[in-house]
């Protein structure tokens, strides 16, 4: 089975910023996205939901070049700010050319 | 004890509340499921337009003009009197301040529910479209806010056009617009078959408000950890600042036209916090500020406030500004 | 307006749910939560099972037997019409026209919901039996089309005999059949305890139906950016198919004895296609058929159509077939 | 068929949990949303609170010092005789006879409800404080229970002083004892007004009660297969232990002078074992407990046992131990 | 502490497919699975959900072949016709040997 | 965009244990963690939950070591009683000295 070595991108922020980040995620060059809802701890705890703790994830399966700029726009806009994290990880993506 | 002010405190809203706060300070896991709060909240909004519709359809529009207008004039004033405050006296920030004032210039639904059960359990009735002026009032202090706080600290954050479209799409006011029309167009034959789930002053409803008050305390609960992080400054704040916009908002109500308990509903809404529309609005408009301060504030010292003593107080004030005829309400629904 | 056609339309169903369409294409992000809409759903479910439990249980099954066997011929015909006239006349692929023609075999609960609260609001009832019809359109529809498709495309998908244990086993019928079993055999005496509850016509069921219908045009406001997608034919396929369907339904419904109401409700249920059971069936049997060919014409054109006018129409319909004496309800129920 | 035993059989309780049995064993995937599951418990909880409370506001705690002394001598009671039997007889190990004991030593909020409703059925009522005996006994038999087991097999699990805090503010608890202060500050005017949508006897609260039988129905089934793996000592434990300790509770309460109807509820709850409150201490503070053994015996077993049969088993032997004079409640609730 | 290397691969579908997937899971060979609900968006949109963009995340421990097998049928039987997308990642599982 | 690479650790498991593995976390020196509902299969299927097959599933982001330790604490402390499964994998994490 031929697979394509992609970056997978999971940004975890709060619920308020998913119309912000989904909207910069396409501007960067994202194919797609898949969100979970969910909870957390972090050493912050900054943030405006109704339901103290309550997060989403995102992730995003896409090209390194634009992994790195989703990273970075995540550290520019909305580390100072906002309860986020990022990271990436390296997957390989079944007909994986879908996404680039 | 002053007798309006306890019947208030041993009303079961007031009760379920002041539970739902001890569950939290205790350290219960109980609260109400995210779906379950969503669902009665619906419930309430969308029966507080229908009910709202058909009374608008018994009384019309006569006389909604003047209230209208002070209830606009009250959407513009009180962000900014909250503003001046806060950066002249208390010394924030323009960011915090603007955040701050995004939520005292916009209203608290269920501090409208809450008021509106409180003049009918004081037998008396606020009028008929009351429902009207709470979706007067839920945007424009946002905007104004929130294009000051753009303005003044460079508007990093989402633009205030495309926030502003959620507030003014959101499901207050779906609900609440949607069902006054609704309301209104049905007519008395369609409204007598759902009026027992509907009635605001029954049983379904009042019980429901019981329950989704809990959740009210439990969250208001959650925050009491912030007040100490919010300073004197704010703690007072939270408390002064609505019964000044209370009074204020039942002087322009008695002016134009509104009884006693018209007036006090909408001083309440004047003296009233969104915490709903308000901070995700907030959040992503203005990054910078504080999402604690105006959380904290809103929700665990004004919100309490009225539920437990501002209601009352706003009451007090409407009977005593009240010209002997107008403390009846101007419309009678029949 | 025609006046039943104005009586529809000012209902409190159909104007929720022309908010709840309206509420989408202003972009609202308002919507029902999940777990609530299917809460509502299942007490809907629920008390239409209980209800014609009880009915039953007072009439008895005498003239149900010619009711029930024009029903299963309605659900034997309405999939080969509808596969006929979309291979024929629309040049539909065989996976595309079996998987719409499921949709069109089977029958849309709430639309039937809506149908008996139609009939009650114009003060005459359909026979205590049709929610046990509705049981009986449920399912063949679908077993009928998934196994065309199934021989017509080669069978890709998963096995049409798994798949339809999964329909008969599904919420609908559950509750349905389990509701009718159990309301007859509690007895007058349980039932007359719990009936505020459940009572079809009381305020706790069509007041919740009016929020059901909110989140319905949410879920069909939502398609309607699809209508572009599935071409002129089969817009007007979903118009017209339903008022050919809901013609033969209210012909045979009267030819079997039904009331012009029964006749009403049971031509409603053939002109409905089905939007709950039909489409995981359809997606896992014949992945090759466009789900939004069906999920469009289903919900966002016949669904609207029926609820709107559709119901109505049938209804004159019934009236004009109507026999003198069939015109009043057959069983009277106390 | 004996007619009392008829009568709980065709309730619509015991009929809905049929339903939810079958269902499950016919494999639908029928389940109620979890957050209706807890949205319902939640509001079943609160209505017995409040009406509790309410009760207690007109009857005051005249002639509850007894009956509350014997409740909570059947908390201590029943832990140990089930730890003993289980060990002794049935020769289970420490951390399985200790766990199942924490099950048994509690009890279920729901068979309790199922209970009030039966006599209340019967035409008869228990004694207004019953919801403040059920609180007493929720958490003595998990603390006894828990203590025996931490001490028979190290305690590798959390501390049972952390877990009992838990259990102690739990929703159950929250609800019932919140329900109780708050029904009895609110008064009579206050109360009427939400009556209908809490009334225990309303169709409200027995409507909501049937569907959540159903979702109860289906979570016993889905344990059933599991009844093989358990033994046939534990399978004749889940009914007779019960049996023993209902009788011991209709006992109790009737020498401490409850009404038959108030003797049969207090048997009740001795008899029912808690699968709410009593599983996730048990699995945290005793992780060898094999949780397969005390859930399926508690909810496969016992629960259906006790609606379908126990409560009737328990309110006979209460009418023959009754005095004649003590068969009536001995408070009427005007 | 020893762990075992094995593939953890992650399958994002309509929801409709859970019985489907789950089922071939079980027959090519995977011991478990856990899946979590979500929403998402990509290229196509092909979906029969009744909530539009809804889907679950279907993830599963297990051998390389295994993983191998997975998304060589993932390809052929849900690709064509689903709203799906799957890959793989490494992971180091403790006692991972009960997974093979 | 300067990223740490850290460890993910998730841990799979039944959703009565959330309180003793976020406390265990927190002494083993997570800084955070996130938290998601879910349901599963495995193979042991011992559970005490309510709804047969729920789980919740856990993930922190911690240096190697402390990764390391949480492994091995789950592996002593879970897995002889509990339905639980842990695994790590590398991540590149976005201002990862903050979870160090
Ligand atoms: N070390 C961590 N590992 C996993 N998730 C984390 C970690 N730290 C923070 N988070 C998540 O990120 C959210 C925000 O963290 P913070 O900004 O530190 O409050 C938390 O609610 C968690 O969901
Ligand atoms: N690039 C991507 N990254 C992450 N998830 C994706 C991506 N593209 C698609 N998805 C997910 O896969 C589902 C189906 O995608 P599609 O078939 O392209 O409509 C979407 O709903 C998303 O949840
Ligand atoms: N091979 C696997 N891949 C992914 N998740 C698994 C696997 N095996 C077990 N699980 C998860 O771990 C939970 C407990 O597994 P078990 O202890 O084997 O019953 C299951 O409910 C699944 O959520
Ligand atoms: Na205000
Ligand atoms: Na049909
Ligand atoms: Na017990």
């Amino acid at each position: 089975m031929p697979t394509t070595t992609l970056k997978l991108v999971t940004i975890i922020a709060e619920p308020v910023l998913e119309a912000t980040i989904t909207h910069d995620l396409e501007r960067l060059g994202a194919s797609g996205w898949s969100i979970t809802e969910g909870r957390g701890k972090g050493s912050r705890g900054l943030r405006a939901s109704d339901i103290p703790g309550s997060n989403i994830r995102i992730e995003t399966i896409v090209s390194e070049p634009v992994a790195e700029a989703i990273l970075r726009h995540a550290a520019e806009a909305y580390f100072p700010n906002y309860s986020v994290i990022a990271y990436l990880e390296t997957v390989q993506v079944a007909r994986g050319d879908k996404y680039v | 004890m002053d007798s309006i002010l306890r019947t208030n405190l041993l009303s079961p809203i007031a009760l379920a509340f002041a539970l739902g706060i001890v569950a939290r300070l205790i350290r219960s896991e109980f609260s109400l499921p995210k779906d379950i709060y969503a669902g009665i909240s619906i419930y309430l909004l969308w029966a507080l337009g229908l009910q709202g519709g058909i009374e608008l359809h018994h009384a019309g529009f006569a006389g909604i003009a003047k209230p209208a207008a002070v209830t606009l004039l009250l959407g513009c004033v009180t962000p900014l009197t909250t503003y001046v405050v806060l950066r002249r006296l208390g010394g924030f920030g323009a960011a915090d301040a603007a955040g701050i004032a995004a939520h005292y210039g916009s209203v608290s639904a269920v501090t409208f529910i809450a008021a509106q059960t409180f003049v009918k359990g004081m037998g008396t009735e606020a009028e008929g479209y009351m429902p009207t002026l709470l979706t007067l009032l839920e945007s424009p202090g946002i905007h104004i806010a929130l294009a000051i706080g753009a303005i003044q600290t460079g508007g990093k954050g989402r633009p205030t056009s495309e926030v502003l479209h959620e507030v003014l799409t959101a499901r207050t006011m779906v609900l609440l617009v949607g069902g006054l029309i609704v309301g209104y167009l049905i007519g008395d034959r369609n409204w007598q078959v759902i009026e027992p789930f509907f009635n605001t002053k029954g049983a379904m409803f009042r019980g429901s408000l019981t329950i989704f008050m809990l959740e009210m305390g439990i969250l208001a609960g959650a925050r009491f950890a912030d007040l100490k992080k919010v300073g004197p400054f704010l703690l007072a704040f939270g408390i002064v600042m609505p019964i000044l916009h209370g009074a204020l908002g039942v002087w322009l109500g008695t002016l134009a036209g509104l009884s006693a308990a018209g007036a006090c509903v909408l001083g309440t809404m004047a003296a009233s916090a969104s915490y709903i529309a308000a901070p995700p609005a907030v959040r992503v408009t203005l990054p910078e500020a504080n999402p604690t301060l105006y959380l904290t504030s809103a929700l665990a010292i004004t919100f309490p406030f009225n539920i437990l003593f501002g209601i009352a107080i706003y009451y007090k004030i409407a009977l005593a500004l009240a010209p002997a005829a107008a403390a009846l309400p101007a419309t009678v629904v029949p």
